[in-house]
């Protein structure tokens, strides 16, 4: 590859995995609060199972 | 996510498609340059990016001028989320301008282009954005000083910009920035279209890292209201 | 007699400091001339609830009125609000200034003469005990003979002639028709005057 | 307006009375922009132009602005005086404007000092780059008020306000560098005026959302 090749090539390369890494970060907030979202359903469920229980 | 507005994956689809667009353009389309050669391509990604940031710093100040009108909550996250954006764009905007720099004049960083010593003085003043953002307690007072701070800055974009200009006519007497490369027609085409490429990408993160932020103060108050 | 519609109003009041809440549905009214005791324990948010009354914080959420204006309301709270290395006749002086006190001097003289203070009103503050300290707040929440009054325990860190100053003053005030809130320990102390009370709980 | 000018005096006063009380920041100011020069005199290599050394006397002076700033709201916070004024000043621009022309005064005493140090050690000054320097220390004042008091909000306020303060200054840096190096300083001169207004009238209406919790 000629000089300007690589640097174009390096310069598009930069953008891709600019964008890769962010979708890698958005993924990992996803599966927190994923998470989080879980947890918080299963407290929801054993506080209103708790309520009927002696409602 | 009100209705009028178009889905965020229709968005993102669309965005896609635009930057496949783009990228046949710049290379089959788009004639190379003629002194620079096959480098000039590198202008197609760096200068939407810098764009994109401008973009992103603009809303950001959009939204804190309307915080500190009208006190609405939501346009904290909206305006930090902005400027987040504007931040990784305008690193970006380093990254690939000091390529270009590498390609057209051999150097990694010339203080002659003025669009890249603009970036580079944007980017300390929006890293100092969030270092006093998280050293300020939650609530309308970090609220407040973070969109003053952030409207500063959309005041500070064409201030540095003669600034900058001022300052070359001493410190390098000799110059040979380049003012954008005349385009022609087809050149022009592939330039917009990767533009708009890159502006909807922005648009599309932007509103994805808002959805994730707000999420995370819901379950802060759903976790507040199951633990009473 | 005309029914005197509330000066101080709150409807659900709420605030957080960073994930904090530290006052959370907090209800009330006031009306003119009437006097409000909060009390609760350490920690129980009332100094929170008299700054919002102040109107030096807003509130997270829920409704917050008051009827009186900003530069119309005295507040002492746990801070002197005063310049330490000022002396007592040039804090007051500018506070005089900004509130734009009328006969500013005469009402500083009377003021420092009545809280025992006019011996060292050229003593810097750095220099003041703190009940002389204390005093001096005083002097300065009700410099500009607010219509509001706010007292975050002012008995505080007061000795004895102090503390009677201080109940004689609360006096006048609510005999002049002032509207009072007084954030307190003691709520012995201020019972006679009291037409309202709340007592704040851990959020 | 006149209750506003007043309010204004009263409280620049109250500065200059603090400062002239305690005198711990502006003798601290005028020392260290002279032993700046001085360390700047080591630095400089032996054949360096006179521009550097012009370059060298706005980088002393926007580092004494900022030990002034840092110190500019401290009287504000001890006895939680800041929110004092805040409840009493009808217009809180006010409360900014008055602490600006008092660090404004503080600076200008040390800058009494620094440039005749400068002329003596380095290169002469002429008109333009005096008048520059006294453009850029109002916008160093209008603008160092307003964020010195955004970082006196914050935790870690002496790491922050520089990081606030300098990507600011660097417009400033430009003017004051350019009125007195370059053939013709009017550029740079009206540059500086032109960010004197802008940022001062920012600075002038933004403060009310800084200090009200």
């Amino acid at each position: 590859m000629s000089a300007g090749e690589k640097y174009v090539a390096a310069a598009y390369g930069v953008f891709l995995v600019f964008v890769l890494v962010w979708a890698a970060i958005i993924a990992t907030k996803l599966s927190r609060l994923e998470r989080e979202t879980g947890e918080l359903a299963r407290l929801a469920r054993a506080r209103t199972s708790a309520d009927q229980g002696d409602g | 996510m009100s209705i009028t507005r178009p889905s965020l994956s229709a968005l993102a689809a669309f965005a896609v498609a635009l930057a496949a667009a783009s990228v046949l353009m710049t290379f089959f389309v788009a004639p190379e340059d003629a002194d620079q050669g096959l480098s000039q391509k590198i202008f197609y990604v760096h200068v939407p990016i810098a764009l994109t940031a401008y973009a992103c710093f603009g809303l950001g100040a959009w939204k804190a001028l309307r915080l500190l009108l009208t006190r609405g909550e939501r346009y904290d996250l909206e305006s930090y989320t902005g400027i987040h954006q504007g931040t990784i764009f305008g690193a970006l905007t380093l990254v690939t301008g000091s390529i270009w720099a590498k390609a057209s004049w051999g150097v990694w960083w010339t203080w002659s282009s003025n669009q890249l010593v603009l970036f580079l003085v944007l980017f300390l003043f929006y890293c100092a954005y969030f270092m006093l953002r998280f050293s300020i307690e939650p609530g309308p007072q970090r609220e407040r000083i973070s969109a003053v701070y952030a409207l500063f800055g959309v005041a500070l974009i064409p201030v540095s910009f003669f600034a900058i200009r001022l300052a070359s006519d001493f410190i390098h007497p000799t110059v040979f920035t380049r003012d954008g490369p005349q385009m022609t027609g087809s050149m022009f085409a592939a330039f917009c279209t990767s533009w708009a490429a890159i502006t909807l990408l922005a648009y599309v993160m932007y509103r994805t890292e808002l959805a994730g932020k707000r999420t995370d103060v819901n379950l802060r108050d759903l976790r507040e209201a199951l633990a009473r | 007699m005309a029914v005197s519609e509330a000066v101080v109003r709150a409807v659900g009041l709420e605030k957080r400091y960073g994930l904090r809440t530290v006052l959370r549905d907090v209800s009330f009214e006031l009306e003119s001339g009437g006097a409000l005791v909060v009390t609760g324990p350490n920690g129980a948010g009332k100094s929170t609830l008299l700054r919002l009354i102040g109107g030096l914080a807003a509130p997270s959420r829920g409704l917050l009125e008051i009827g009186i204006e900003r530069r119309r309301v005295g507040f002492l709270g746990h801070e002197p609000l005063v310049y330490r290395e000022l002396t007592a006749l040039e804090n007051l002086d500018l506070y005089g200034r900004l509130y734009g006190v009328p006969e500013r001097r005469e009402r500083i003289g009377m003021l420092l003469g009545r809280f025992g203070l006019w011996e060292a009103r050229r003593q810097r503050i750095s220099s003041y005990s703190r009940g002389m300290t204390q005093r001096l707040a005083l002097c300065r929440a009700l410099l500009h003979e607010p219509d509001l009054v706010v007292l975050d325990e002012p008995h505080a860190s007061l000795d004895d002639d102090g503390l009677a100053l201080l109940d004689a003053e609360l006096g006048t005030l609510a005999a002049a028709g002032k509207t009072l809130v007084v954030a307190t320990h003691d709520p012995a102390r201020v019972a006679a005057l009291a037409t309202g009370s709340i007592a704040l709980g851990h959020a | 307006m006149t209750a506003y000018l007043g309010d204004v005096a009263a409280l620049a006063r109250k500065d200059l009375r603090l400062e002239l009380r305690a005198r711990d920041t502006l003798p601290a100011m005028a020392l260290f922009v002279v032993a700046t020069l001085v360390v700047f005199h080591f630095a400089l290599p032996g054949g360096a132009s006179e521009d550097a050394a012009y370059g060298l006397l706005w980088v002393a002076l926007v580092f004494t602005a900022l030990l002034g700033l840092g110190r500019a709201w401290a009287p504000e916070s001890e006895a939680g005086a800041l929110d004092g004024l805040v409840l009493a000043t009808s217009d809180r621009s006010a409360i900014w404007l008055g602490k600006a022309l008092a660090t404004l005064a503080f600076l200008l005493a040390a800058e009494i000092v620094a440039l005749p140090a400068f002329a003596l050690f380095f290169a002469p000054l002429d008109g333009p780059a005096l008048l520059g320097v006294l453009l850029a220390s109002v916008g160093i004042c209008a603008v160092g008020s307003l964020v010195s008091a955004m970082a006196a909000a914050a935790r870690g306020r002496e790491v922050l306000l520089p990081l606030l303060f300098l990507p600011l200054a660097i417009p400033l840096v430009v003017g004051g560098v350019g009125s007195s190096i370059s053939p013709e300083p009017g550029a740079y001169l009206a540059f500086l005026g032109l960010y004197d207004a802008v940022f001062a009238i920012l600075s002038w209406a933004a403060f009310e959302y800084v200090v009200t919790e």
